[in-house]
């Protein structure tokens, strides 16, 4: 899996590519997270575009970035999710957890209004 | 329960990997060209695939511990209408009933970064089967027949 | 001539199919992911199924003239920088001079409808060696670099 | 693999499906082939478009059609051939037997003013 990660406005967004499974997936996730937090960012956005499937760790890894992230004041919100993660997704209620976008545009505009108690350092 | 079976060898696909996660996107290219050739619909492939991959992570995880020195065995039985998956690890066997005492969706599962590999491939396919044999590896059984819709909702 | 390897255990792939013409694109598309897992460039990945795809077919059509009853087994083994292949039937064998005799791209050859199979692969790949135990099968390896340029046109 | 075919003017056009890889496939193609000659058509095209993959029994039943064409005054081409097919015509040089085209409409045009001792009957 690889990350790339970028700031628009005042949405870190983080791009996925590859499976989302496990192993050291976990700690990279994480630590994007955290550092997204740690310089002030509290609208979170994992853009899952470009992978292709994740497996129940992988759901785990971004179920802590939930966690992580709520804890510190913060939001994570999804986009871009295939067909394959959404079923899964459904399955696990995890749509019920995560806010998941179909295109970019909305899921940026989405955070507007929410950040008054977490906005940027 | 399940115990192992006979199945016609001329339907039979076998397959084994190294205990490594990152070969699980070979199995899951595997599985997705099993399923096309048995013309399963999108909804069922993605439903196997799902349920493999989670059975193999689990033996490479738990039962072998990511020592890719280990193999996990696959079989896949290509029936008339129907898919067999086995999978079958070298592990240490594990308490079946404990690991599925938490329901993943209750609001306290639900928060758990864990715990929800058995339970997506009990929801995913038509059967799922754990022959534990303690100290001597896990078998998984799984079955998805090709008429039945697609449970991504169930 | 070859004769039975052993490789790290914790980088080898198996497989195994019945011997039935319409199982070779679930092959082909076990060999596309192991190619796209190991990184190879695309005409690498072509140059490999293509390979694959021919001993796999002499092996059904030859060894085991479609008797799905018989498997045909593969070994992968994942190197740093090389894939090699084994294919391995249980037919009785051939005289593999006979069969190289013909150039099946001079004037006689290339009218014949059959007799490309093994000049396929020993272009498309860096090394094809065949084990042949008179009455007991074939085992043809194959090996391809990455680093090697595609030799689509050698 | 499944074979469609069509007329256009005085082309036959017969169009490939799935993977050509001999068993009953050979008889099939065979049989429009000679099909196609029996009807009077001197021209034949063959569209690999959809054909994914060819292996060496295949690449037989490609040349027993181009000699069973050539016997009854006819000419058989090609279309539309993946760069995977392309490679394995080069190294068995069927691509000097074959005129293999990239687009429809040019290997339709290239038969005209070859259809002299061909002609529809
Ligand atoms: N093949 C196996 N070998 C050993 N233990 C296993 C195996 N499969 C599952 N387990 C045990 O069952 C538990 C629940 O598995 P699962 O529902 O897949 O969730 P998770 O893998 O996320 O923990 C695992 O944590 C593990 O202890
Ligand atoms: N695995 C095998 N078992 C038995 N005979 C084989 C095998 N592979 C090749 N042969 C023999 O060698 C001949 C040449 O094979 P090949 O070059 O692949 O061309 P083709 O398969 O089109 O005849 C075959 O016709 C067959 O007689």
């Amino acid at each position: 899996m690889k990350i790339k990660q970028e700031a628009i406005g005042d949405v870190y967004v983080v791009r996925l590519s590859g499976q989302l499974m496990g192993g050291p997936d976990a700690d990279a996730v994480r630590e994007t997270i955290l550092s997204a937090l740690n310089q002030g960012y509290r609208n979170i956005l994992i853009d899952l575009k470009d992978v292709s499937w994740v497996n129940s760790t992988g759901l785990g890894i971004l179920m802590s970035a939930h966690i992580t992230a709520t804890q510190n004041g913060g939001k994570v919100k999804l986009m871009r999710i295939s067909s394959r993660i959404d079923s899964i997704f459904m399955v696990t209620r995890l749509n019920t957890v995560f806010q998941v976008f179909d295109k970019e545009d909305e899921a940026l505009a989405s955070f507007e209004g929410e950040t008054s108690e977490g906005q940027k350092s | 329960m399940s115990s192992p079976r006979d199945y016609p060898q001329d339907r039979v696909i076998e397959f084994s990997m190294p205990s490594r996660l990152e070969l699980l996107v070979v199995l899951d290219g595997l599985v997705q060209s099993i399923c096309s050739e048995m013309d399963f619909e999108q909804a069922d492939v993605d439903a196997i695939a799902n349920s493999v991959i989670e059975a193999a992570s689990n033996a490479v995880q738990h039962a072998h511990e990511q020592n890719p020195g280990v193999p996990v065995h696959f079989r896949f039985v290509l029936g008339e209408d129907e898919l067999v998956v086995e999978v079958n690890d070298a592990g240490e066997g594990f308490d079946i009933d404990q690991a599925m005492a938490l329901d993943p969706t209750g609001p306290e599962g639900i928060l758990k970064s864990r715990g929800r590999g058995i339970f997506i491939m009990r929801a995913m396919m038509d059967s799922v089967d754990f022959d534990i044999r303690m100290g001597k590896g896990t078998l998984v059984r799984m079955t998805k027949s090709r008429s039945t819709e697609a449970e991504a909702e169930a």
